[in-house]
């Protein structure tokens, strides 16, 4: 044997044993090599977890999701709720260079700059002109960011956004080195001097779709609560490899994003006890294709709507002690805790009722004339899950059902062509608020909405919460979008996720938030 | 070399000539060629099993769906059971009877990788037989045909054909001949390049003998073993490929699930519900097993240099 | 033969013009874009990223480009994996698919071609009976059921070996023993009916006439005209094997190559497959004639014909 | 007289086919003095090879089963020594020449090595003096430039040429007893007869005794001291060449001589010829296996196998014509007429 | 004088590359009479086989014509001129074993040239035309249901010989049709083939390197040395007084079934001398010529007492 890549061991690993005292190194793995480790190109859940936790934004979101200052030592909040101060805490980046407010608008040019063609440059939308400049209709000169000085900077909006605070945590809205940047555009393309964070953790090492080490970043203004000293994360693309890792003491902790537990071995980690779960402000729906030959017919999307056991889908499939969802807005969502009562689970009267009504309307005369196609993406959970719903559509509607999976691409295609009648999809919040989870189907052109449905009530609602400034009455307002929605169905809500985790027993501190960031800068290993 | 001296009867020394009337008579009478065939067939142990299991599952994969209490895609409530009396297989994740789902995937299975060696077999002995009788340029172009084929990222291949056809067994069965046929095709070719220069094959040309004749009547049949062998190689690597092609959504819907689909769905469950990965591989390998073992005993008791 | 060669390469540069033209126009027309994603973003921003990576410059354009990419062996960055060329993914990648490839060709052809050999020579018997059994279970059982039960019960259970990675010799074993079973199998059952047909032939007789022992006889005599048949075997195999084993490099989270010739495709990332697809092009044809001097060298006959060709 | 060499007494050999059981060679005995040649006479299928690859114990088990039997070589039993105790005797105290010289070099090897290997096995010399050795084999063999040819592969070679170094193999180690099977058949006629002066020039040097299994007459009586015919597994008449080609006692040794036609032959008269087929070993018919294709068959020949006849101290024959009850048969008018021709053509001569 | 039914003229079958042929058959050109047996004798691999199959074109010949009937045969290029002409032409081939289908019975190999040309479709009317082939090469009706490797040598040799004359053709090759065969099946054979030739009235090309089996079956000998006929003449004339050196090594090499004569037979040995250009056919009488240049002919004819 002559090659294998990983033998090159690092000093702090050797003789770690008995220097453990001092070390404390945590051991991870990630479903895939990141697609890239710069904050304003990243896209994917992969890359921000290792994002997070080796840059800092002006916020951190803490244990609960809840934003804490980070790089901003104070943030002022004009009345309009339009214009943020904030002012730079003495932070330094690890080479040495201080973390400054250009550095912030650096990071945020570089991805409304249309020549960088950042995929999600729209999380920056809210920023005044910012829209405009990143589809190439204005100018960097009226987005409203300003590094008044080294150390303050000054951001306006569109409109008040109750949760910009969170968004500042995003990853998108990291600052990236300006001086190092623009020196080597390529500087994130690997580990090494360029590769300049701020963050609790530095990139100590990255061995393409191998292996990624992080190392505590002793220059962080916050490294006395940083109790790791490394952390090492293996790619293992298979879910049951990383569960056998699991077991067999490799890693430490197993849970999204640091691969999931799969859902094979949730009753064994049930059984032993180890299984975590947690709250998770994320859905799983059903599309359903308002201009599809069926499901056009608002009766027959509700009648699918309700003939859904979710409970028992729950309890037997997805195991994960997820919520039936009986509305769109996961219970994890400040507001959203209590069901709305749109529907109840499992209604198999109401189904039967609408669909006859739905009949009626189409003049159909057999519910077995009814053919829809329940499209998937290639998955084992999916299809499982797919299998569940339609023997309970064909059960107890009498429609006739066929499953449908492709390939990723063809789906994301197909899904977008509304070239289907059901269509599974996921939603995971980006910042944990209800209009996450609602403003996709404010139009039919919206490019996440793929069911072709449009109201103009609930059009309106949203454009009404975007300026309330006042939180409950905001919350009000999208309720009662949400309502809308839950009488004509443009989808069928299955479940609100949960997180599920295991871990290793003496890992502390190591929990995902309710938008599934997983925190290592607070994550301690006991003795 | 003694000298016998007994007593004779003289009577006995008289010429009778030759006397069997018919003086052509054949040496060993009975045995025809395809007697002869199958008795060298009956007398491999291991092939004679492996008929006998193929035979089974074929019998099986017939008559279970039909006869069983339970259907195939019902859920029964029961999940992730273990093997039990009622449930000889136990029950898999969707509480589906994993002994019926199991004879279900026999049907799917079997038939796309005997359908998928059968056209395997048809083009790849007809590419091969004119590649290698035809020689010379015309051979080396359908040659590299083939090498160029190999090299063409087959995914990309197969999810293309997907934008043309609805998923089903047909595409899947299209999607398992666009390189199938290769080996068979290569293996034709090396058969016939050593037939077509045998006498009987220049004595069938003088004969006026046109290049389908001499395909059909002469280089097929003496490629038989070859071909044989190669089939049964062809299946099991079909029923592996239907697996992966039902991954990017080609095959059969679910719940119809083949062995190939069980079987690496089976395989994440190998720790809590191993029978869902015990089954489906078990009569995977023992289907493969058969295959490869009648082939061997079908080549071996076709072989003509075995024989005299 | 360096003509012969040299009109080789000429066929192979004309194989690799059509399958870098046939993957152009598979990609073209398999739906999909590098860029998709569940969330969306605006068509603005999708034309910046075509802009950018030339895809959307007219067919024959880009076409030209992949062609002068081919040529030049340099296919740009990965439109997945934002600032990684994909010459470094390959030339990453390689190394560590050559080392299991290779150490699974050795246990493959290793062990193959010893099973094969006991059980011509016992030819009928019980040695013959266990090892075609051998060989037809290594074939019938599929490398990824072997995987996962290898690394469940060899590594798991008995800890005998690391469960996943690549950062040593041992944490090499299963996988290439994972591929190399099949294969095994396939040379066993190979290299048993050559030997067979060599065991019959005159020289063996000849050789055992001369009073040469038995094991002696295969060493020297049959096994290197029985191998003839297994080296063209080998030639397009080593090629797929070196290449890396998409499901075997998943199971046991090898950071090889294989992967990238199954995700590449997943992600529609162009230029990582046509730089894969050429990649594995050259090393099959190269194989493929390499087996064809290999052939030459093993056997003196072929040379004349080489020769006359 | 010469010392015996060789004896083999009542050897059977079976083989076990699918189809039953071949009885390929079924009671053979003969004898070998040293510095002779026997020749085995008869047609394919008669048990020829099978007798010479037994000598040698190469008949492969299974199929092969040695029934009964003793292969006495130099006073000492071949048959029950195991395989390990034969290398020692193949190649070296008994060789072997294989009929067809195009399959029975091996094409990868170059020939010299295939001369030293066995040269090596059975001669404690040397790697060069094995080389020199094989040189002066080639050499002797009369194959031109032998350093050059000692490095060329068997492709290389002609025909003629090829079965020259099969012979130079053969006579590597010296044998006492050299089994040549049909050595010549697949070569022209120029080539046989050099071939065959080789090897009685080889005879005559080293005073060897050679087995010389062949079908053509005319290279048995070219070269043979001693002729024995086989038909259906058993020898069936066994003298000199002088006695077997002008004294014939067996009708099979009748037709075999009939059924060639000679340089004089009128053309416009048909060839007599030996009607029928060879027997079914597997079932061999009762009594005299030949009978069914035998004119002169009698109605105990159906009945019951003949014993060797002794016609002369060295001449036996195995007929019931022999008997002192059978009719006086004379030899078919065409085979007499030619020995006939023969003899005259002598006393011309002699004369 | 017979009518020629064959001439060769000047044939070549080159094979290999152009630029280092091999020259297997190099400018032959003979007469083959109606009715008559021409042996072609010669050393292995002197070019015997090529020649047959060149002039049933099994190989396309690299220069020459052979003429048929007056017809030039590797002319012809329509479906129907070629096979009206694979009814006049056939072959017996060296190899009893591999020259019949082992996956055929003896009635179908007999039967495939009907099919091929579309004889006989009544299913009786073949079956008796098969049936009175086989009893014509002494086989019985029964025998046409039996696979080729049920039969012996000489009963196959007869299969492959009832084949070649199931389309009814005037003129046959016959490629070593009994070196294969056993001593006293080679005569069943030899017998046979006279048998039928004198029924039929058929033209033979009959090779061998056999030459007491040619001189016995033949009427007119040609004598090949690498690729070229060396001599030609009557059969008698060739054996009692051979001009050619190479003839002369040929018949003094024949082993005869009589020891004593074996014992003071002494080899003409061989050498080789390349003829230049000017080498032609020198008639020794009206019927019998030796290829040579002038020089070497008479050199060869005082060395020849007739
Ligand atoms: N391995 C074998 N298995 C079965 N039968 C065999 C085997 N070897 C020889 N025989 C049978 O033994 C008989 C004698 O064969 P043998 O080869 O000795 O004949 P032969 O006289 O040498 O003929 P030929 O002139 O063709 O060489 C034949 O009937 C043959 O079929
Ligand atoms: N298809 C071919 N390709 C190349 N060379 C060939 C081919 N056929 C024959 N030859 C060569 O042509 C020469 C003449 O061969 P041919 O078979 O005609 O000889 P022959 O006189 O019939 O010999 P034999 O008595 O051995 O049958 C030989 O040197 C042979 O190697
Ligand atoms: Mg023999
Ligand atoms: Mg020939």
């Amino acid at each position: 044997a002559c090659n294998f890549g990983g033998e090159s061991t690092d000093d702090s690993d050797v003789g770690s044993k008995d220097s453990s005292a001092k070390s404390k190194e945590l051991n991870l793995v990630i479903p895939s090599e990141p697609p890239t480790l710069n904050p304003q190109l990243a896209t994917d859940s992969t890359s921000g977890a290792i994002l997070t936790n080796v840059f800092e934004g002006l916020t951190r979101l803490n244990k609960d999701a809840a934003p804490e200052n980070a790089m901003a030592e104070k943030i002022e909040v004009s009345e309009d709720q339009l214009t943020y101060t904030f002012t730079l805490r003495d932070a330094l980046w690890s080479n040495g260079d201080p973390v400054v407010a250009g550095d912030f608008v650096y990071g945020w040019e570089f991805a409304l700059n249309p020549e960088n063609a950042s995929e999600y440059a729209s999380q920056l939308y809210y920023i005044k002109g910012a829209e405009a400049f990143n589809l190439g209709e204005g100018t960097f000169e009226d987005v409203a960011i300003k590094a008044v000085d080294e150390k303050t900077l000054e951001v306006t909006l569109e409109n008040p956004t109750p949760y910009f605070l969170e968004l500042t945590a995003f990853y998108t809205y990291m600052p990236v080195n300006e001086k190092v940047a623009t020196a080597n555009p390529d500087w994130y393309a690997d580990a090494g001097e360029d590769f300049v964070t701020n963050g609790p953790f530095t990139l100590s090492d990255w061995s393409h779709s191998s292996n990624i080490k992080l190392k505590k970043f002793t220059e962080y203004w916050d490294a006395k609560s940083v109790n790791l000293t490394s952390v090492n994360m293996d790619m293992v693309d298979k879910e049951n490899t990383a569960v056998t890792m699991f077991k067999a003491g490799d890693i430490d902790f197993l849970g999204a994003p640091y691969q999931t537990v799969a859902l094979d071995s949730i009753d064994s980690f049930k059984e032993d006890g180890s299984l975590q779960i947690d709250n998770y402000a994320a859905i799983y729906w059903y599309k359903l294709n308002t201009e599809g030959e069926f499901t056009s017919n608002a009766n027959i999307r509700k009648a699918l709507t309700l003939a859904i056991n979710r409970q028992e889908l729950i309890d037997n499939v997805t195991k994960g002690e997820q919520q039936p969802a009986l509305g769109m807005v996961p219970a994890a969502v400040e507001g959203f805790e209590d069901d709305r009562g749109y529907m109840k689970d499992n209604d198999i009267e109401g189904a039967k009722a609408a669909l006859q009504l739905g009949m009626d309307e189409l003049g159909i005369k057999d519910p077995s004339e009814i053919k829809i196609g329940l499209s998937i993406n290639t998955s084992e959970a999916h299809a499982a899950i797919a299998q569940f719903v339609q023997e309970g559509w064909s059960k107890n509607l009498g429609i006739e059902v066929t499953i449908d999976n492709s390939e990723w691409q063809v789906y994301l295609e197909k899904v977008s062509a509304l070239d289907y009648n059901v269509a599974r999809m996921g939603w995971i919040a980006d910042y944990n608020d209800a209009y996450s989870f609602l403003e996709m189907y404010s139009t039919a052109a919206n490019g996440n909405n793929d069911t072709g449905w449009e109201n103009a009530e609930y059009k309106e609602l949203m454009q009404q919460s975007l300026v309330e400034t006042d939180s409950a009455k905001r919350l009000d307002i999208l309720k009662a979008a949400e309502a809308i929605a839950m009488t004509e169905f443009p989808v069928a809500p299955v479940y609100y996720y949960t997180s599920l985790f295991v871990k290793n027993d003496k890992v502390k501190d190591m929990a995902p938030d309710p938008i599934g960031n997983v925190q290592l800068k607070w994550v301690d290993i006991a003795e | 070399m003694s000298q016998h001296d007994q007593k004779i009867d003289k009577e006995l020394f008289r010429i009778v000539g030759v006397q069997n009337e018919e003086a052509e008579k054949l040496s060993n009478k009975s045995v025809s060629f395809w007697k002869e065939v199958f008795l060298r067939f009956s007398q491999n142990k291991l092939a004679i099993i492996g008929l006998i299991v193929l035979m089974a599952v074929i019998l099986m994969a017939i008559f279970v769906p039909v006869f069983s209490q339970y259907n195939y895609r019902e859920q029964l409530g029961v999940y992730n059971a273990a093997p039990s009396l009622s449930h000889w297989f136990g029950t898999d994740d969707l509480g589906r009877d994993v002994f019926v789902r199991v004879w279900e995937g026999a049907r799917i299975s079997l038939f796309i990788g005997i359908t998928a060696a059968v056209i395997d077999l048809i083009i790849g002995v007809l590419w091969g037989s004119i590649s290698g009788l035809a020689g010379g340029r015309v051979d080396n172009i359908m040659m590299r045909i083939a090498d160029v084929l190999t090299a063409v990222p087959y995914l990309l291949v197969v999810i293309v054909l997907l934008v043309v056809l609805q998923p089903g067994l047909v595409p899947m069965i299209i999607a398992l001949s666009i390189t199938g046929w290769i080996n068979m095709a290569r293996i034709v070719r090396g058969e016939v390049l050593s037939i077509k220069n045998q006498e009987y094959v220049l004595a069938a040309r003088t004969l006026g003998a046109n290049t389908k004749h001499l395909i059909i009547r002469h280089l097929i049949p003496n490629a038989l073993g070859a071909i044989l062998v190669t089939m049964t190689l062809t299946v099991p690597s079909a029923i592996f490929t239907e697996s992966f092609l039902s991954y990017l959504g080609l095959g059969v819907p679910a719940p119809t699930a083949s062995w190939g689909t069980m079987a690496s769905e089976g395989n994440n469950a190998i720790t809590n519900a191993p029978w869902r990965l015990l089954f489906p591989a078990l009569f995977i390998s023992l289907t493969i097993f058969a295959f490869n073992a009648v082939g061997d005993g079908l080549r071996d008791a076709l072989d003509p240099k075995l024989r005299k | 033969m360096i003509s012969y060669i040299f009109k080789r390469i000429i066929y192979i540069l004309l194989a690799l013009f059509i399958i870098v033209s046939a993957t152009f126009f598979l990609m073209r027309i398999a739906p999909g874009s590098p860029f998709a994603s569940e969330r969306d973003f605006p068509p603005q921003i999708e034309e910046r990223l075509n802009e950018a990576y030339g895809l959307n410059n007219p067919w024959y354009i880009q076409y030209k480009d992949y062609l002068i990419d081919t040529a030049t062996f340099d296919f740009g960055e990965s439109m997945k994996y934002k600032a990684r060329s994909t010459n470094d993914m390959i030339s990453e990648s390689f190394p560590v698919s050559l080392t299991l490839g290779i150490e699974a060709m050795l246990i493959a052809v290793g062990l193959g071609v010893l099973i094969g050999v006991i059980s011509s020579l016992y030819h009928n018997r019980f040695p013959d009976y266990l090892a075609t059994t051998i060989a037809v279970l290594g074939i019938s059982v599929p490398s990824f059921i072997l995987a996962g039960l290898m690394q469940y019960f060899l590594a798991f259970k008995l800890g005998w070996f690391p469960i996943s990675g690549w950062k040593g010799f041992i944490y090499s074993i299963l996988p290439a023993l994972a591929i190399a079973i099949t294969h095994m199998g396939f040379i066993a059952k190979l290299t048993r009916s050559s030997m067979l047909e060599q065991n019959n032939s005159d020289y063996v007789k000849m050789a055992r006439a001369k009073g040469i022992g038995k094991w002696t006889i295969v060493y020297r005599h049959t096994l290197r005209n029985a191998l003839l048949p297994v080296v063209t075997y080998l030639g397009p195999l080593t090629a797929g094997v070196v290449t890396g084993s998409f499901i075997v490099e998943q199971i046991f989270a090898i950071p090889g190559l294989g992967k990238h010739f199954v995700q590449s495709i997943t992600n529609r990332d162009y230029t990582v497959i046509m730089g894969t697809t050429v990649f594995y092009s050259i090393i099959l044809l190269f194989a493929v004639l390499i087996v064809d001097i290999l052939y030459g060298i093993i056997d003196p006959r072929i040379k004349l014909k080489g020769a006359k060709k | 007289m010469s010392e015996t060499i060789l004896k083999v007494k009542d050897l059977k050999i079976n083989f076990k086919t699918y189809a039953g059981i071949v009885q390929a060679v079924r009671g053979v005995n003969f004898e070998l003095n040293v510095g002779e040649t026997l020749a085995i006479v008869g047609e394919s299928g008669s048990g020829k090879s099978v007798t010479s690859n037994a000598l040698m114990k190469l008949i492969p088990q299974p199929p092969g089963i040695y029934e009964s039997g003793e292969i006495l070589f130099n006073g000492r039993d071949l048959i029950p020594l195991s395989d390990k105790e034969m290398t020692k005797v193949r190649g070296n105290d008994i060789a072997m020449i294989f009929q067809d010289p195009m399959t029975s070099l091996n094409p990868t090897m170059k020939i010299g090595r295939q001369i030293t290997e066995v040269i090596l096995k059975h001669k404690k010399v040397t790697r060069s003096d094995a080389k020199n050795r094989a040189i002066e084999l080639l050499t002797q063999v009369g194959i031109p430039m032998p350093e050059k040819r000692y490095n060329q592969y068997p492709h290389e070679f002609s025909g003629g040429m090829r079965q020259r170094v099969v012979i130079a193999i053969a006579l590597a180690a010296d044998p006492k007893l050299l089994i040549a099977d049909e050595p010549t058949t697949a070569l022209d006629v120029t080539i046989q007869a050099q071939i065959l002066e080789l090897m009685k020039e080889i005879q005559k040097k080293s005073n060897t005794s050679i087995i010389f299994i062949t079908h053509d007459l005319g290279v048995v009586a070219n070269i043979a001291d001693r002729v024995a015919v086989m038909y259906a597994g058993q020898i069936v008449e066994y003298g000199t060449v002088n006695e077997i080609f002008y004294n014939p006692k067996h009708p099979y040794t009748w037709g075999l001589l009939g059924s060639m036609p000679d340089l004089d032959n009128k053309s416009d008269e048909l060839l007599r010829t030996i009607p029928g087929s060879p027997p079914d070993l597997i079932h061999p018919p009762k009594g005299d296996a030949f009978a069914p294709r035998n004119e002169f068959a009698m109605a105990i020949d159906y009945e019951k196998e003949p014993p060797m006849f002794q016609v002369s101290e060295t001449h036996f024959a195995k007929t019931w014509l022999l008997h002192p009850d059978a009719p006086e048969i004379p030899i078919p008018d065409a085979v007499a007429r030619r020995i006939e021709g023969f003899l005259a053509k002598e006393d011309q001569v002699n004369g | 004088m017979a009518k020629k039914l064959v001439e060769i003229k000047n044939l070549k079958q080159y094979f290999g590359s152009p630029s280092n042929p091999i020259k297997a058959v190099d400018g032959i050109s003979f007469d083959i009479y109606e009715g008559e047996t021409l042996g072609l004798v010669g050393e292995s691999g002197c070019g015997k086989s090529t020649t047959g199959r060149s002039i049933i074109r099994l190989y396309d010949i690299t220069g020459g014509e052979v003429l048929f009937n007056g017809e030039n045969v590797h002319d012809k290029k329509s479906g129907k001129d070629l096979k009206k002409f694979n009814r006049e032409m056939q072959m017996i081939f060296q190899d009893p074993y591999a020259s019949l289908n082992p996956r055929m019975t003896a009635g179908e190999i007999i039967a495939e040239g009907f099919i091929i040309h579309g004889l006989y479709k009544n299913k009786k009317e073949r079956q008796e035309k098969i049936t009175s082939l086989l009893e014509a090469v002494g086989l019985n009706k029964e025998h046409a249901n039996r696979y080729a490797h049920e039969f012996s040598g000489g009963q196959r040799q007869r299969i492959g010989i009832a084949r070649a004359l199931s389309l009814d053709p005037s003129f046959i090759i016959a490629d070593e049709p009994i070196s294969a065969l056993d001593v006293s099946i080679q005569a069943q054979v030899v017998n046979l083939l006279k048998q039928i030739q004198k029924d039929r009235g058929l033209t033979y090309l009959f090779i061998a390197h056999d030459l007491s089996m040619v001189k016995y079956i033949s009427d007119r000998i040609a004598v090949m040395y690498s690729g070229k006929i060396v001599e030609v003449g009557p059969a008698d004339d060739i054996y009692n007084s051979p001009v050619h050196p190479y003839t002369k090594s040929l018949l003094s090499a024949i082993p005869l079934p009589d020891p004593i004569s074996e014992t003071k037979r002494t080899r003409i040995p061989y050498t080789h001398e390349e003829q230049d250009e000017t080498a032609s056919f020198h008639p020794v009488n009206d019927k019998h010529f030796v290829y040579g240049t002038e020089k070497s002919f008479q050199k060869w004819m005082n060395n020849t007492s007739i």
